[in-house]
């Protein structure tokens, strides 16, 4: 009896086992395409990627720059920010810089702000991020117009706009610090 | 072979064997394997959990079932002879056909036969009513058609009639369950034999005054005159404080007794119309509406 | 304070079952007796405690160090079983007695969504072990919490009587969204 | 002569009825309604019409053909629920979502368990709450009030409501008395006179006031929640602002400004879902006042009342199964 | 006998009936009882319970009648106590304790550990206990 | 019983969420839309029937006493399988789904179904069996989610109909409840007509 | 003011009568005298049928404990000794009798004297009391004699003689007491002395400002009782209310007055208790108040136990043509009648006529759950939950609940907006609560 429960467990892990191996490549495969897909969605073309990472003044989690660079230039910074002043929590961004400090675009890489309202920031479900495109922070308040910023908030979800730009500005200030933007 | 099928072998392994012995111990400690007969049975059961098998519920009758293994002294009464029969295939046993019962109303002391003398304004309820008045009649033992009863059954089967002010039993709903006969605290509805057809013959009354008194109130009282016993050629009928009983158990539905009936309390129900006799009139009582 | 906001943030604004959607079968299932009720909840915030601490050391101490976390769900499934099982042979052989009067005060004690979602979670949300055992024990008071509230109202409406179509199960659904629609009231609270 | 009646005793009945208390409620609902009206415009009454219209239909409906049982519509409590629907929703709403919080009200809140008296939460604000996190957009866009007539109908001029305001300012940084000194702050005069954004009930403090005192004297509601109810928001807010004046607002605010008023007397109130003992009632308002501040200070919405008096209503069972009253000669006295 | 309040009734079946005492098998009644996929839940209460009661508060009780099982809330509450809040309260508390000095690991440990000795005090305790736990049937 | 009734059993007459109120917890927990609704339903689907065949081919070799850890191991198996192939497979389901994945592994209509059925019929009628039950879920799951993402987002399946903003309570945790309320609600109605 | 403080309510008073002197009614032709006129088990009958029977003989023996001997009422003949129709429409036994002439028995004395002298011992009192068949004429027809015995350990304190007259429309007691004062408050002495007490208060509320007025003046010649002004509120009368109001003490749930060392006991049985020790009258008569707002005459008559119902109503300007209910008692706490013929029993303070329209109910609609009910309870029960645990069958929760502190006085029913027949299901919650507390004990 002992003996056969042995054996279901054996061949249940062994083939679990298996089936991670199998799935190992994949599972990190989709996690890469998602990563590259967002870098890809946010800086022009390159050839190249440099993933360095940083930790912001203020103290926080380090973020990752990758630094997207063609032929051996650099023509970009996609940066993996956060920001936990979302409404359900953190959320995660990819923001691309030009090197001197254009947002080129962003991207939503993880999120759990609420259906429908937060979750407007996607830019598949509203125009919120266009916003962002080709300003330069320099120059560009990022900070909803209720704070006194540029940025228009999503209609009832100021929260997580401010959030949003919290990320944004993360980013910013460690490109800025890692020297992109002179 | 890689690392990770050997850590996940011998750590699930070993899980597993702690996990699975506590399990096993407890197997053995606890679980009363279930005879699954008492599934099968369950499933074979109306699952209407009324109780009016006298247990807490279906399952409970299914486990009952199973551990006795006799049908005889039990009974479904919501799925009747025929889920019986299912049951006792089951089990492998032969089941006891039973008379299927019915819920009878026991008075006829309706807006007509018996007039309302006074009219009662209160709670909706016979049981309150019935420590509070003699009721609107004045018959201190008649129905007094506030419907405990309808609340009580659970199958939809009673109804009070609007002309006749009394309850109505549905010969297909009811199930005999008899939530009805404990819900009436006047003691007035019985679960007789439904018969051949939906064919009874009861007396329709439990007022136990003397005659006059129980027909000054309602004109189809019993009064316990006792023609009824001497008709019965069975030994059906026997009359005690001024009342006539039909017992459904010796009855033949002979049909003798309700003509010599005086008073009309002998109902019959859905037999063919007699056919009458020269010089005999049609007693004037209400007809019973039954569905 | 960061356990506050666990607490907080467990109990009211993301109640396990209001709005994690947790042990939803026995919330359902078990709560129309307020005394009852209160005793469960009892049980739960013992179990899941337990459970948590086990399956916590567990992830951390082997399968992780092995890189075998794959083996979570079957390795914390097999071992909240059999604990929730030790624990009733344990009570049952130490005062068999109090095992009864257990048994028959309280419906039940298992909530395995509940318990095996919250050992999950506390792995997702990057916990230690103290702040796993809080969480724990918040969820498992939250749980509590939203079972005595909606038995309190069960109690009600059973003597009020709900119109026949409702009875039972949809009505008890409707309750519980009101409930969270006015726990959504918390929201932001953490 | 006719037949003798028999019944239980007793034989004498008071003149107070459901119907009586009802439109007691409604007549309390007069001023505020007027108040509305004239700030809010036609718009005002638009809102209302619908919503009532529509709370009565919907009762119509359900009782006659999903219950199948006596429609009871003119009892006035579908009229209740209606009048305070539209006192919690701003006055440019849609007429669409109008009719789903109807709907939302009288079916979900009220009906599905068997209509008056038997909801254990407060119809309206099941309504409402359900509006706001269903439409947070147009549940949030608050007309600005001015003077009826002034220039024909209300346009399209929204802004935030005091309680909105202070909020957002807090957010960004502000103290308190920098944004009560900004301009577009209504403050305190206004709040009670009802120049400030908000749904339409919640404008008027004073209107409501006057309606609650009329209730009071018809004996309609009793003191007990509504004062353990302000009393609760006032000494907790008070002691925040006592800590720091500048991150909270003082009691006096709190009070005027949002929906304090009309939730302290009107929803409250409720007798259906709140509890029944004065002893339970003192409970329920403390827990509401506390809850209302709670929210209104830390949590998401600017505005707390609502939310606390549905959570209090879920609680009201318990209250009502914990807080008896107290049983003569349960505590023997001697002397 | 009938129930008088502040008890816990369940229903219950005389299963059989030794020299001093009555063994009831409890009939479970919860929501659980009635599912159609209870036989394999492992949430539901179907495990049997059987429930010792004394002869003497037992009555007059023939094997495979229907009886109630009744416990005094407050005993209930008791047990409830005993068999979960307690200890619980124990792993708690030294699990906060214990993270303080040593190791998560073994502070993991010791809080479970902790449960030892409990049981064990429990289950030396178990007769005085008992007395507690009184149950009585009614018909 | 013929296979056929096996089969539609689970649809309808004995549906796991509408009939049996199984599994409650991923019902409301994943159907914000009708394909988070259909892709717990087929996940879950898949360990049925998997767990079921696997089930009835070894009942003969394993000892009553160890059934259910036997069982248990064998579904989690099945559900550790599913959750490592979606996550490489279908990442974004997979995230949407998130906790309610392993929490297959306690739903009581797979070890229902398994103790039930698995463990007493043969390989081919406890397969069907499982389909049956586990599209039965799969059918409730995608019912509700799709009333809760036409009332809710204004869309079904992803494709908005209705511009603009639809009634959002019904994508959030009041809405779940309050959908399956009535939605059990008007089932039981058509069942008892 | 001194009054009770849990709930109460004030219904208009109505009080028609109280300036019509108490008058006596003639002689009927015939009396229906039922055998059980207390509460407690029935009397055995001791005269037979045809026997010829002399005014204040005994027809009926009260045998147990709790139960009171019956008097002739009249003299004349037993024609029956059969069921008459009792208030509720049951049949109970009566003794029924043609009057004839107006012979009464040697032994009591009719003189108009007043006899202050109190001679009796205290178990002479007590013992004449029993064999008198004197009840409480408040209500409860409770007999009298029981009180008097103080069970070993407890002791009296306080007589309160109840004067209150809380139910709207009667006047029987306001009459009594302003009438027959000086010999109430010798009855009043008597009990004390059978009591053994040196304190009676009699309480009286203040919508009777003579009835006040007019006792003070003779309590000065009484030594140790004193009037106790009331607040007008209903039930200011039931008994523990009443010992709240005037000693402040609350008598426990579940116990009698004499727990806190008070007993109470009704003008009108003080008067009865008069009669019967210091001129041996036993208790055939008392006063009955008929009234109601359509009443041509209201009056306040002394009447003899066993006279129509249907006389008396004659005499007050016949039935008035819209006449809906008739109520033996008063509106708060009357018995509905179900026919006019009923006699006159010891019991009966008042017959009050209600209007068709005023005497039907308001449609019941559900409960709003305002809690006026509860407010209104001078029991502090919570009366809805109550009816809906009976309405449920609930009864084991309805003990805990307390249902059987109940003292039946309607305020909730009054006060009830949904008018919902709360005071119905309690009253069947409380009998079936009784009974399954009766067979527990038995058990
Ligand atoms: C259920 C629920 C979900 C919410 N989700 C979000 C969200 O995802 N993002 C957000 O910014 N605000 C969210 N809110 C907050 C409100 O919409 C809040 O009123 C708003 O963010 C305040 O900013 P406003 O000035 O734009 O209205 C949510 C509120 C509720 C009740
Ligand atoms: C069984 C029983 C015993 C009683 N014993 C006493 C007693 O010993 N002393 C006493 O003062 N009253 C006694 N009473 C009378 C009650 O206190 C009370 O006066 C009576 O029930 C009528 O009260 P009511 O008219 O307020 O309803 C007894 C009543 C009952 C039912
Ligand atoms: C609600 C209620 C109201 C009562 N009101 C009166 C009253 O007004 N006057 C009175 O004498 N007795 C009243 N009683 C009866 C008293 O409680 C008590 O039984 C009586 O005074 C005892 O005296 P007795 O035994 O002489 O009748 C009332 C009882 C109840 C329950
Ligand atoms: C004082 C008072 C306050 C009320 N408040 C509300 C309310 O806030 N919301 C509502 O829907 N109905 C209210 N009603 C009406 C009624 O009680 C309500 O429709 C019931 O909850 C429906 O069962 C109120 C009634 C009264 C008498
Ligand atoms: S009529 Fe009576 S016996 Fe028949 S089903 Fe209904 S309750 Fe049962
Ligand atoms: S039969 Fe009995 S329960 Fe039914 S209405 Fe008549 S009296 Fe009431
Ligand atoms: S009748 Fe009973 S419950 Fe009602 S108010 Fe009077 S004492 Fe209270
Ligand atoms: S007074 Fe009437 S409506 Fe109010 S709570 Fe009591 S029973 Fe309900
Ligand atoms: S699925 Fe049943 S408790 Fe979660």
């Amino acid at each position: 009896m002992v003996l056969v429960l042995l054996g279901i467990t054996f061949i249940a892990s062994f083939s679990l086992g298996a089936v991670y191996n199998l799935t190992k490549e994949p599972i990190a495969k989709a996690q890469q395409a998602k990563k590259e897909a967002a870098i890809k969605m946010v800086v022009p073309e390159f050839d190249n990627l440099e993933p360095v990472t940083v930790t912001p003044d203020g103290g926080g989690d380090p973020l990752i720059i990758n630094k997207a660079l063609k032929d051996s230039a650099v023509v970009g910074y996609a940066v993996e920010t956060y920001t936990d002043k979302g409404f359900g929590g953190r959320i995660l961004l990819m923001v691309g810089f030009l090197p001197d400090g254009t947002i080129v675009n962003t991207a939503v890489l993880k999120h759990t702000e609420t259906p429908g309202l937060g979750d407007k920031m996607d830019a598949s479900k509203s125009d919120f991020s266009e916003q962002f495109k080709n300003q330069n922070p320099e120059s560009y308040m990022l900070k909803v117009t209720k704070d006194g910023g540029k940025v228009d908030a999503i209609t009832a979800a100021t929260i997580t706009s401010r959030a949003f730009c919290d990320g944004v500005q993360r980013a910013w200030d460690v490109v800025k610090k890692e020297g992109g933007s002179k | 072979m890689n690392e990770t099928i050997v850590f996940a072998v011998i750590s699930l392994s070993a899980i597993g064997s702690i996990s699975a012995v506590i399990l096993y111990f407890v197997a053995q400690k606890f679980k009363v394997i279930e005879d699954p007969r008492i599934d099968i049975v369950n499933e074979k059961l109306p699952g209407a959990n009324c109780g009016g098998c006298g247990l807490a519920g279906c399952r409970a009758f299914a486990e009952e079932l199973v551990k006795t293994g006799d049908l005889s002294k039990l009974n479904c009464p919501v799925g009747g002879s025929e889920t019986m029969r299912q049951i006792a295939e089951v089990l492998g046993l032969v089941a006891e056909e039973k008379d299927p019962l019915i819920a009878v109303i026991r008075c006829n002391g309706s807006r007509a036969n018996a007039p309302v003398k006074v009219s009662y304004e209160g709670a909706s309820s016979c049981a309150f009513a019935h420590v509070l008045t003699a009721g609107e009649s004045g018959c201190p033992n008649g129905c007094l058609g506030l419907g405990d009863c309808v609340v009580s059954c659970q199958f939809d089967a009673i109804y009070i009639d609007d002309i006749t002010g009394l309850p109505v039993v549905s010969n297909e709903k009811c199930i005999a369950c008899g939530a009805c006969v404990t819900a009436c605290p006047r003691s007035i509805i019985e679960l007789r034999k439904k018969g051949k057809k939906d064919r009874r013959i009861f007396v329709s009354c439990i007022n136990t005054e003397k005659g006059g008194p129980a027909r000054k109130n309602c004109q189809v009282a019993c009064i316990g005159c006792g023609k009824c016993v001497k008709e019965c050629a069975y030994d059906a009928i026997t009359l005690q404080n001024n009342l006539a009983y039909i017992d459904h158990e010796k009855c033949k539905l002979c049909r003798k007794c309700e003509p010599v009936c005086p008073t009309g309390s002998i109902l019959e129900l859905n037999f063919p119309p007699r056919k009458e006799k020269a010089g005999e009139t049609l007693k004037t009582t209400e007809p019973v509406t039954v569905e | 304070m960061e356990y506050i906001i666990i607490i907080i943030s467990a109990i009211f604004v993301n109640n396990i079952v209001f709005a994690q959607f947790l042990g939803i079968c026995p919330f359902l299932g078990v709560s129309n007796k307020l005394s009852t009720s209160v005793g469960m909840g009892g049980a739960v915030v013992f179990v899941m405690t337990l459970a948590t601490i086990v399956t916590y050391l567990i992830y951390q101490f082997i399968l992780i160090p092995l890189g075998i976390g794959f083996l979570q769900t079957i390795s914390y499934i097999l071992v909240i079983a059999a604990l929730v099982q030790m624990v009733e042979i344990i009570l049952k052989k130490v005062s068999p007695s109090m095992y009864q009067a257990l048994g028959i005060f309280l419906p039940l004690i298992t909530t395995n969504c509940a318990v095996l979602g919250v050992a999950i979670l506390v792995i997702q949300k990057n916990l230690n072990l103290l702040e796993s055992v809080v969480f724990a024990v918040a969820n498992a008071v939250g749980f509590t919490l939203a079972l005595v509230v909606f038995a309190g109202i069960r109690e009600h409406m059973e003597l009020m009587g709900v119109p026949k179509g409702m009875r039972g199960i949809p009505i008890a659904l409707v309750v519980a969204g009101l409930l969270s629609l006015a726990f959504m009231g918390f929201a932001g609270l953490v | 002569m006719s037949l003798l009646t028999i019944s239980g005793s007793p034989h004498v009945h008071t003149q107070q009825s459901v119907k009586s208390i009802m439109y007691g409620v409604v007549i309390a609902m007069i001023p505020a309604i007027f108040v509305s009206v004239y700030f809010f415009g036609i718009d005002a009454a638009r809102v209302m019409l619908i919503s009532v219209l529509g709370c009565l239909f919907f009762e119509w409906v359900i009782q006659k053909y999903l219950i199948k049982g006596p429609v009871t519509i003119n009892d006035g409590s579908a009229l209740v629920t209606g009048i305070l629907l539209a006192f919690n929703v701003p006055a440019n709403l849609p007429w669409w979502i109008l009719i789903i919080g109807a709907l939302v009200s009288i079916g979900i809140g009220k009906m599905s368990f068997g209509g008056l008296g038997k909801n254990p939460f407060n119809p309206a604000l099941v309504g409402r709450v359900f509006l706001l996190i269903s439409f947070p957009v147009q549940m949030t866009s608050w007309p600005m009030p001015k003077a009826l007539f002034a220039e024909g109908i209300t346009d399209a001029i929204t802004g935030p409501t005091t309680l909105g305001i202070i909020k957002e300012g807090l957010s960004a940084g502000k103290t308190i008395q920098e944004i009560m000194a900004s301009p577009d702050f209504p403050g305190y005069l206004n709040d009670m006179m009802g120049v400030q954004g908000g749904s339409l009930g919640e404008i008027s403090a004073l209107a409501l006031l006057l309606g609650a005192l009329f209730m009071f004297t018809r004996k309609i509601i009793t003191w007990h929640i509504p004062t353990a109810y302000i009393g609760s928001a006032v000494i907790f807010s008070g002691i925040l602002w006592l800590i720091d004046p500048t991150q909270y607002i003082d009691p006096l605010m709190h009070l005027l400004a949002g929906g304090m008023i009309l939730g302290v007397f009107y929803m409250a109130t409720d007798m259906v879902s709140s509890p029944m003992t004065a002893r339970g009632q003192i409970v329920f308002g403390v827990g509401a006042g506390l809850l209302t501040i709670l929210i209104r200070v830390w949590g998401a919405y600017p505005e707390g009342v609502s939310f606390a008096i549905l959570i209090m209503n879920a609680f009201t069972p318990l209250i009502n199964s914990y807080f008896k009253p107290k049983r003569f000669g349960e505590v023997v006295k001697h002397g | 006998m009938s129930t008088s309040p502040d008890c816990v009734a369940k229903a219950g079946v005389v299963q059989s009936i030794e020299s001093r005492k009555v063994i009831v098998k409890i009939v479970s009644l919860s929501a659980c009882a009635s599912c159609h996929a209870n036989g394999a839940c492992t949430a539901s209460d179907t495990s049997e319970k059987l429930i010792e009661v004394d002869l003497a508060d037992a009555g007059d009780v023939k094997p495979g009648q229907s009886v109630t099982v009744n416990v005094e809330s407050s005993a209930g509450n008791l047990a409830l106590f005993y068999g979960y809040v307690m200890p619980f309260l124990l792993v708690f508390i030294s699990l906060i304790l214990a993270v303080y000095f040593v190791s998560e690991l073994v502070a993991g440990l010791i809080a479970l550990g902790v449960l030892v000795p409990y049981y064990g005090a429990l289950y030396l305790l178990r007769d005085r206990m008992g007395k507690r736990f009184r149950f009585t049937l009614s018909h | 019983m013929n296979q056929m009734q096996n089969f539609t059993k689970g649809f309808i007459k004995n549906n796991p969420v509408f009939a049996l109120l199984l599994g409650m917890c991923p019902t409301l927990g994943v159907t914000t839309s009708a394909i988070n609704g259909l892709g717990m339903g087929l996940a879950t689907t898949f360990v049925l029937v998997a767990a079921n065949v696997v089930i009835s081919l070894i009942k003969n070799i394993i000892p009553d006493k160890v059934r259910i850890p036997a069982f248990i191991v064998v579904i989690a198996s099945f559900v550790t399988i599913v959750d490592l192939v979606m996550a490489g497979y279908a990442p974004a389901l997979h995230e949407q789904l998130g906790l309610f994945i392993p929490l297959i592994v306690v739903n009581c209509i797979v070890l229902g179904r398994a103790e039930a059925f698995a463990s007493k019929n043969g390989v081919f009628s406890s397969f069907i069996d499982g389909f049956g039950m586990g599209l039965g879920f799969a059918f409730a799951l995608t019912l509700l989610g799709g009333i809760r993402e036409i009332l809710g987002s204004g869309a079904i399946f992803g494709f908005k109909f209705i511009p603009g903003d639809a009634i959002l309570v019904f994508v959030l945790a009041p809405g779940a409840f309050i959908a399956l309320g009535y939605l059990i609600a008007l089932i039981n109605k058509l069942r008892s007509a | 003011m001194k009054t009770f403080k849990l709930g109460g309510v004030h219904p208009e008073e109505n009080k028609i009568s109280a300036n019509k002197a108490i008058e006596v009614f003639p002689l009927p032709e015939k009396v229906y005298v039922p055998v059980s006129q207390s509460l407690g088990a029935p009397s055995k009958v001791v005269v037979e049928k045809g026997a010829v029977v002399k005014t204040g003989q005994l027809l009926a023996k009260g045998e147990s404990f709790i139960s009171a001997n019956v008097h002739c009422p009249v003299s004349g003949k037993v024609t029956r000794i059969d069921d008459i129709i009792d208030s509720s429409g049951y049949k109970r036994q009566a003794v029924y009798i043609d009057v004839a002439g107006d012979e009464w028995e040697e032994s009591i004395d009719r003189s108009p004297d007043i006899i202050y002298e109190i001679s009796a011992d205290r178990d002479t009192i007590i013992k004449k009391i029993n064999e008198m068949g004197v009840v409480g004429l408040g209500g409860a027809t409770f007999p009298s004699h029981v009180k008097l015995m103080v069970p070993d350990g407890k002791k009296a304190q306080y007589l309160l003689i109840n004067g209150v007259e809380c139910e709207p429309y009667l006047t029987a007691d306001h009459r009594l007491m302003l009438e027959r004062g000086e010999e109430m408050l010798i009855g009043t002495a008597i009990l004390k002395k059978a009591l053994g007490v040196e304190k009676a208060f009699i309480g009286i509320e203040r919508n009777k400002p003579d009835a006040i007025e007019h006792l003070s003046r003779l309590c000065a010649k009484f030594k140790g009782i004193e009037v106790m002004p009331l607040k007008v509120k209903y039930p200011q009368g039931g008994e523990k209310q009443l010992i709240k109001a005037v000693v402040n003490l609350e008598v426990p749930s579940g116990k009698l007055p004499i727990e806190v060392g008070c007993v109470v006991n009704n003008v009108g049985t003080a008067f009865a208790v008069y009669e019967a020790i210091q001129k041996n009258k036993p208790l055939i008569e008392r006063v009955v108040t008929v009234t109601g707002k359509s009443v041509l005459n209201p009056a306040n008559f002394l009447v003899r136990i066993g006279t129509p119902v249907s006389l008396l109503i004659e005499r007050a300007g016949g039935l008035p043509e819209d006449t809906g209910k008739v109520i033996s008692g008063g509106p708060m706490m009357g018995k509905a009648l179900t026919s006019l013929e009923v006699p006159v029993v010891k019991g009966t303070s008042g017959i009050l006529i209600m209007p068709g329209q005023e005497s039907k109910r308001t449609t019941v609609l559900s409960c709003i759950r305002c809690g006026r009910c509860i407010t209104a309870c001078p029991m502090g029960l919570e009366p809805v939950l109550l009816a809906q645990l009976s309405e449920s069958q609930l009864f084991e929760k309805a003990e805990k609940e307390k249902i059987m502190d109940c003292i039946e006085c309607g305020s909730c029913h009054y006060t009830c907006p949904a008018g919902r027949p709360l005071l119905d299901y309690l009253r069947l919650g409380k009998n079936k609560t009784g009974l399954l507390i009766r067979n527990r004990g038995k058990k």
